[in-house]
């Protein structure tokens, strides 16, 4: 790793005057034989958007643990305005004004939104928690990141989405000295990334620190006034954002120059559709879909969060209660199940990879293995050998960065988990892959790798849905781009239709480009 | 009411223990007997059998039963005398003749007719024999059934007798009344103890298991197992002059059948009959065993 | 935006068919049994039914705390043989002294050793970080073999001179109420306003949906957890002061299995096992389930006596299937 | 790319010191028994008690099943006295004809009605989506009302002419190690060739790890938990058949409470009660804790009868105290 860095300008920033909010040195994390962190040294100033960047598994996550003690460090220090800090746990680190909005997900799915926000700091009247300030709080709160769930929505019933925002509104209830957001816009869509966008400035403004994490490199472009670097837990260093470009610090992430990130377009496919779908209903989700996809095709699904293309697609695989026909590869599909999908050649990736993706507590084994058991497992005993080559394959694949291939899946980096879940799905050879959110946490140098992958697949005359809220991917990515809205398919965009404007104009008002309704 | 007389119906109210080992099933099964053979013979008499799996739930299906309708008898084995008193002077107030079948109730002012068990001869009775034939002298085992006041006053019965000799009972467990549970702590106690003389099992449920663990452990020097209750297959053994178990003592189950009989009687002309009626627990032997042989009971 | 109007729509408390259940299956039950015996719908009958369904009641409201906050307490019943045999030996002993006040001391003394009881549950469970099942396993059979101890065997009755003057807190009514009754009413009712209107009931459903979440937000789980034993103890007591009126005595078989009643009661009221749910008027729905089908089988002269735990078992399984399909 | 490479040389399975949380309270029990009473160790009392713990075991063994892949089952000691009751039925009917072969056509009818008692409690569980503890309480009170009325309340008892034939199954020994030893080492062994070996077991674990991951990965969660609940059934006629030879009846008291014990055996073996770890060779260290946690309250003399519960209960409890030290 000792090559020479590319870029040749900034160097390494020294400490400002005033004092930091909050300083680290010499920070080190290790799990019994496995290092995450080397000797980290960050100072973080109020006032200030703070970017860490970095490629998955580096130590990002690991980090902000350490500065808000979800996780304790094996050595170092940490300072707040000059003064030394320890916390013992989180709950300690929110009571200094530092406070996590994790990357996972972690609230009580049971309780409603205004309960989870003010869960262990109730408000109260008397004896009595005082539900009407609550919600009344709440709903101001939720308003102003730009979230559109009800205070009394029970977590459980929300979108993936929604739930991060409900996070993010948790950490803003109070005001907070360093906050620190750790992927924040993995999970949602343009607009709620532009609303959240605001409200992480509006924090700098009135003099909070905000240590930003994001692998949409646009963000940290418009945010950030100062941008640290980590490679393989080492902190490579800190500059401030001004200088660089986004090219710039894709390149100090991974360490080597990058190629084109979106593949070549491909030939316009032909021939009788791999899957064709008809009036396709969801409860509490979508109205009367009609597509289909060709061999050589990559069909992209665009929309605004709780537009219901999850919803659409689980209802596809038999997950949610569903009406409407399928015909795949010219055999209706009568009994549509996850498993007899997967049997005629079609699988589909979650989107929520932590809550129905992967086993946390089981390695990797198991979990790339799950849903491929008879592929994998062809004789009636497990056959190990087989199973470790298809884990080494898949870590060099989808170059899955694990320290040992006995972690738990939960333990690997989140970008890692999402590799992992790629690999999984892809390990059963499917004629057809449903992509909900493929490059969900995944930084910028494997994008690339993936949308390649996702290329050579529709070329072999397979087809390929991608469902994503990352615009840019969407265009870059698809054939033909079906909008949705309000449960309804009410764009269709094919060739140079497909752009940003496009898809936003159509998630938005409704009136798509091209021709109207959804039949190719 | 088909072409019956115009005569009233009368109501009889049998409330037992539910069927959860081999006594009490005995219990039920005499008392659903009675039924039949009474409702068959006197169609003017309703017979209710209910059983209950305790003394709560008894109380409540006591309630149950005045609630729904008059009473004119109720024939009760109680699970235990202090709880059911108060319950059972509650259904006599309003008018009903009241007959207790083994366990006696704490005001025995309550009890019309009584038909009592003698728990505590069931022990002393074994008791005395054993002594008799190991001579006052040796050691003895004895496993007990379910902590229920049966069960201590057989203990007590037998405790007492045998502390008037020289023999020494090491040790006393619970079995539960379970065979398979006898079995078990059978199996410990030879581990445990190298010279046993005679087992006292209280019940003959828990002595068939006893018997089992003994005869598979190829032990020898015990003389004598025992048991009490007059199990079906115990008694066979007495009749067949087995040299291990060659008594028993009778606690008939079917002695509810008896009490059901005798407060039927009094609505089909006959005068009421009241008192008490001690069961006495002679001892089972070869001789009389006859006596005590009901090959189509359950029990 | 569609999705925002939407959502903003659905304003205030929607009224969940799904919460109804365990009402219209009490309902279904108390309509068999007018079906089946007429003197079911007595007042006599439906007086004693309700009286006594409070027992497993107060319990259950206790157990509702318990397995809503994650855990699980299988000691119920023999802990009420405990307490109940404690109170009596308290009682018995004070009365020379105090007459009547006897009662008054020995319940206080039943409440402080109901609520020691949970209490040891509860720090067994959380401190020894023990499964709940396994650790309420264990003290079922402690506290089922100190009655057994403390009463020899046999059993521990009441003072006669106490029975009269303790004998309307069971028997007894208040404007044609059973005492009980109203005992249960106000243990439902405090009941409901902890878990559903203070910062504990709100903490209690925190650690048993997501302990995780709840430690992260400085909720101490163990703390909240510990408590609802100690609440669960405290139920225990209350209805242990309102049996001995009744039956008058303790014994090595009272309360036995009635730890099965009160989870089936809790679970068959909307409670999930798994925790973080509570439905207090559920489980009070389901303790009056329990006990009309217990009734309902003794009215009846349909099954076989052998076959009552077998009926019982099928209509409890057909209220739960119920509750499926009204969902 | 260091990443890559530390992970190729991470080198084999890690030895896990919790796994042998259970092993080593076993050891810790039976040295304790051996300081209490030198006969402990004498060669009858140790064989009786581990024969004797092939009951539990075995039944165990398919509670482990049950356990890890997300269910519970509250009915296997009723539905092993239902099975035995059926088992000793059949064999009766079928002495007069097939003689001793009338043993092993019992035995597989035996089987094929403990499937169906585990595909039962499996349906109600996952068509039905009843609570497994509500649902398995349910059928428990059928099995048992269905051997109480089966016996009359008394007992079956097995033909005398089928006892000396059928003896061995239970009192028999191959090269010295008793048949119920090696009919449960057979059950252990292929319970953990199924769960760590084979496509089944994986499936098992998804389902009672994240029954949604399950699902969104094409396993049929319905499905694998019923086959679960059927192999349970199938674990109970196995201890069935080897229990009758024991006493040669069926009573309405056999398997009381035993589900209890299964269970305890399944969370002290280290299976965890929320699913998706299964752990079968502690499941069977448990099975022979509890037998020899038995076996010594009765060897020592140091606790009155009435408080031999409450001491178990401290054991246990202590027991799985010492697991926690240890991890
Ligand atoms: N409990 C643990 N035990 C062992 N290793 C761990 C554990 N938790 C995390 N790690 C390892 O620490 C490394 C850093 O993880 P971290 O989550 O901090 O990465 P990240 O930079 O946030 O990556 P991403 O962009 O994918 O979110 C990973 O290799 C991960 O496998
Ligand atoms: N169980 C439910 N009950 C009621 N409404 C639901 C339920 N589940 C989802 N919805 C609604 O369905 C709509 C679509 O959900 P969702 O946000 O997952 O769609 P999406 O287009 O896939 O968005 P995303 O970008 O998050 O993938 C939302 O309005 C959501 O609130
Ligand atoms: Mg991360
Ligand atoms: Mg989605």
């Amino acid at each position: 790793m000792s090559e020479a860095l590319p870029i040749p300008g900034p160097s390494p920033v020294q400490p400002a005057l005033p004092l930091p909010a909050m300083q680290a040195a010499g920070l080190c994390k290790a799990y019994g034989p496995i290092t995450v962190l080397t000797d980290i040294a960050l100072d973080i100033r109020a006032g200030e958007v703070h970017a860490i960047i970095g490629e998955n598994g580096a130590g990002k996550s690991t980090l902000m643990k350490l500065l808000s003690g979800h996780v304790l460090p094996t050595a170092g220090h940490l300072a707040m305005a000059g003064q030394p800090v320890e916390f013992a746990d989180a709950v300690a680190a929110e009571a200094a004004g530092v406070v996590l909005v994790h990357q996972e997900i972690l609230l009580a799915g049971d309780l409603t939104v205004a309960e989870n926000l003010f869960l262990g700091r109730e408000l109260t009247r008397g004896p009595m928690v005082d539900d009407r300030a609550m919600n009344r709080r709440a709903a101001e709160i939720l308003a102003s990141i730009g979230a559109h769930c009800h205070p009394r929505d029970p977590v459980s019933g929300l979108p993936l989405a929604q739930r991060q925002l409900v996070q993010i509104a948790r950490a803003l209830l109070e005001p907070r000295k360093v906050v620190i957001f750790d992927e924040p816009t993995a999970v949602l869509a343009n607009d709620e990334v532009a609303a959240l966008l605001a409200v992480v400035r509006g924090l700098r403004d009135r003099g909070a620190a905000v240590l930003y994490i994001s692998h949409r490199l646009d963000e940290v472009e418009a945010l950030a006034d100062r941008i640290t670097v980590l490679r393989d837990g080492r902190m490579i260093g800190t500059w401030p954002a001004r200088g660089l470009t986004q090219r710039d610090m894709a390149e100090l992430m991974v360490g080597r120059k990058l190629d084109m990130l979106y593949p070549p377009r491909r030939p316009a496919a032909s021939g009788d559709p791999l899957l064709r779908v008809q009036d396709l209903s969801v409860d509490h989700g979508a109205v009367q879909g009609s597509f289909a996809v060709r061999p050589g095709e990559v069909l992209g699904i665009g929309g605004m969060i709780g537009s219901g293309r999850t919803e659409m697609f689980e209802g596809l695989m038999g997950l949610r209660p569903a009406t409407g026909s399928a015909v795949l590869n010219g055999t209706p599909m009568v009994h549509r199940s996850v498993g007899a999908w997967q049997a005629a050649g079609l699988v589909y990736l979650t989107e929520d990879r932590k809550g129905k993706g992967l086993l946390l507590d089981e390695p990797l084994g198991p979990n790339l293995t799950l849903q491929a058991l008879t592929e994998v497992h062809p004789r009636l005993t497990l056959d190990r050998k087989a199973e470790g080559a298809a884990v080494a394959k898949a870590v060099a694949d989808y170059d899955i960065r694990v320290r040992s291939v006995h972690l738990d899946a939960g333990q690997l980096s989140g970008g890692n988990q999402q590799k992992l879940l790629l690999a999984k799905v892809m390990l059963t050879d499917p004629q057809v892959v449903i992509i909900d959110e493929p490059t969900r946490g995944i930084d910028i140098g494997n994008k690339n790798q993936i949308y390649d992958f996702i290329d050579a697949l529709v070329r072999t005359g397979k087809a390929c849905i991608v469902i994503s809220s990352e615009l840019p991917e969407l265009v870059g990515l698809s054939d033909r781009v079906l909008v949705m809205r309000g449960g309804r398919i009410v764009a269709e965009l094919t060739g140079d239709q497909i752009t940003e404007q496009n898809v936003v104009y159509a998630a938005t008002s409704g009136e798509g480009h091209g021709p109207q309704g959804a039949q190719p | 009411a088909t072409g019956v007389l115009a005569q009233e119906k009368r109501v009889i109210a049998v409330s037992i223990p539910a069927a959860t080992h081999g006594w009490t099933g005995g219990v039920v099964y005499h008392a659903e007997q009675a039924e039949k053979e009474i409702e068959a013979a006197f169609p003017n008499i309703d017979v209710i059998v209910k059983t209950s799996p305790s003394a709560t739930a008894q109380v409540s299906a006591l309630e149950d039963l005045a609630a729904a309708q008059t009473l004119d008898a109720l024939v009760i084995l109680p699970f235990t005398s202090e709880e059911l008193t108060g319950p059972v002077e509650q259904v006599k107030a309003a008018g009903t003749f009241i007959a207790v079948v083994d366990r006696g109730l704490t005001d025995p002012a309550i009890q019309d007719l009584y038909v009592a068990g003698d728990n505590i001869a069931v022990g002393a009775n074994t008791a005395k024999w054993l002594a008799e034939q190991l001579g006052n002298e040796g050691n003895v085992v004895v496993l007990r059934g379910i902590p229920t006041v049966i069960d201590d006053e057989r203990i007590q019965g037998f405790t007492e007798v045998i502390e008037g000799t020289n023999i020494e009972i090491l040790d006393i467990q619970y079995a539960n009344w379970n065979q398979d549970e006898a079995f078990t702590l059978m199996q410990d106690y030879l581990a445990k103890y190298p010279q046993i003389d005679a087992v006292w099992a209280n019940d003959d449920d828990m002595l068939l298991g006893v018997l089992e663990a003994i005869r598979e452990s190829g032990r020898t020097e015990i003389k004598y197992a025992l048991g009490g209750n007059g199990m079906k297959d115990v008694i066979e053994m007495v009749m067949a002059g087995d040299a291990m178990t060659p008594i028993s003592t009778p606690y008939p189950p079917s002695m509810i059948k008896s009490a059901i009989y005798m407060v039927a009687g009094q609505f089909t002309g006959q005068a009421p009959m009241r008192g008490s009626f001690k069961l006495d627990a002679p001892l089972i032997t070869p001789e009389n065993a006859e006596q005590f042989y009901f090959p189509d009971s359950p029990f | 935006m569609t999705a925002a109007v939407a959502s903003q729509s659905a304003g205030p408390r929607r009224i969940r068919w799904a919460d109804m259940g365990p009402f219209i299956a009490l309902a279904v039950v108390v309509l068999a049994g007018v079906m089946i015996n007429s003197s079911f719908l007595s007042g006599t009958n439906i007086a004693n039914v309700v009286t006594r369904s409070a027992f497993v009641a107060i319990i259950a409201v206790g157990a509702t705390f318990v397995i809503s906050s994650g855990g699980l307490d299988l000691s119920v019943g023999s802990m009420m043989a405990f307490v109940t045999g404690i109170m009596i030996l308290a009682m018995n002993r004070l009365e020379p002294s105090m007459g009547g006040y006897a009662i008054v001391a020995g319940a206080g003394i039943g409440l402080v050793v109901g609520a020691l009881c949970g209490l040891l549950n509860g720090l067994i469970v959380t401190v020894g970080k023990i499964e709940p099942f396994i650790a309420t396993l264990g003290t079922m059979g402690i506290f089922r073999a100190l009655i057994t101890w403390m009463s020899d065997g046999g059993s521990i009755p009441i003072e006669r001179s106490l029975r009269e003057p303790y004998r309307p807190v069971y028997f007894g009514d208040v404007l044609g109420i059973p005492v009980p009754v109203i005992l249960t009413l106000v243990v439902v009712l405090v009941g409901a306003f902890v878990l559903y209107r203070t910062k504990y009931g709100r903490r209690c459903m925190a650690a048993g949906s997501n302990a995780d979440v709840a430690r992260f937000s400085g909720v101490s789980v163990a703390k909240v957890r510990t408590t609802a034993f100690v609440i669960q103890g405290l139920c225990v007591a209350i209805a242990a002061i309102c049996y001995i009126p009744r039956l008058g005595a303790a014994t090595p078989t009272t309360g036995q299995l009635w730890e099965l009643q009160v989870i089936t009661a809790v679970v068959i009221g909307g409670t999930a096992l798994r925790g973080g749910k509570a439905r207090v008027w559920g489980t009070v729905a389901g303790a009056l389930i329990l006990e009309v089908i217990a009734n309902l089988m003794v009215l009846s002269n349909m099954v076989s006596e052998y076959l009552v735990a077998a009926v019982q078992g099928v209509i409890i399984i057909l209220a739960m299937l119920a509750h499926r399909f009204i969902k």
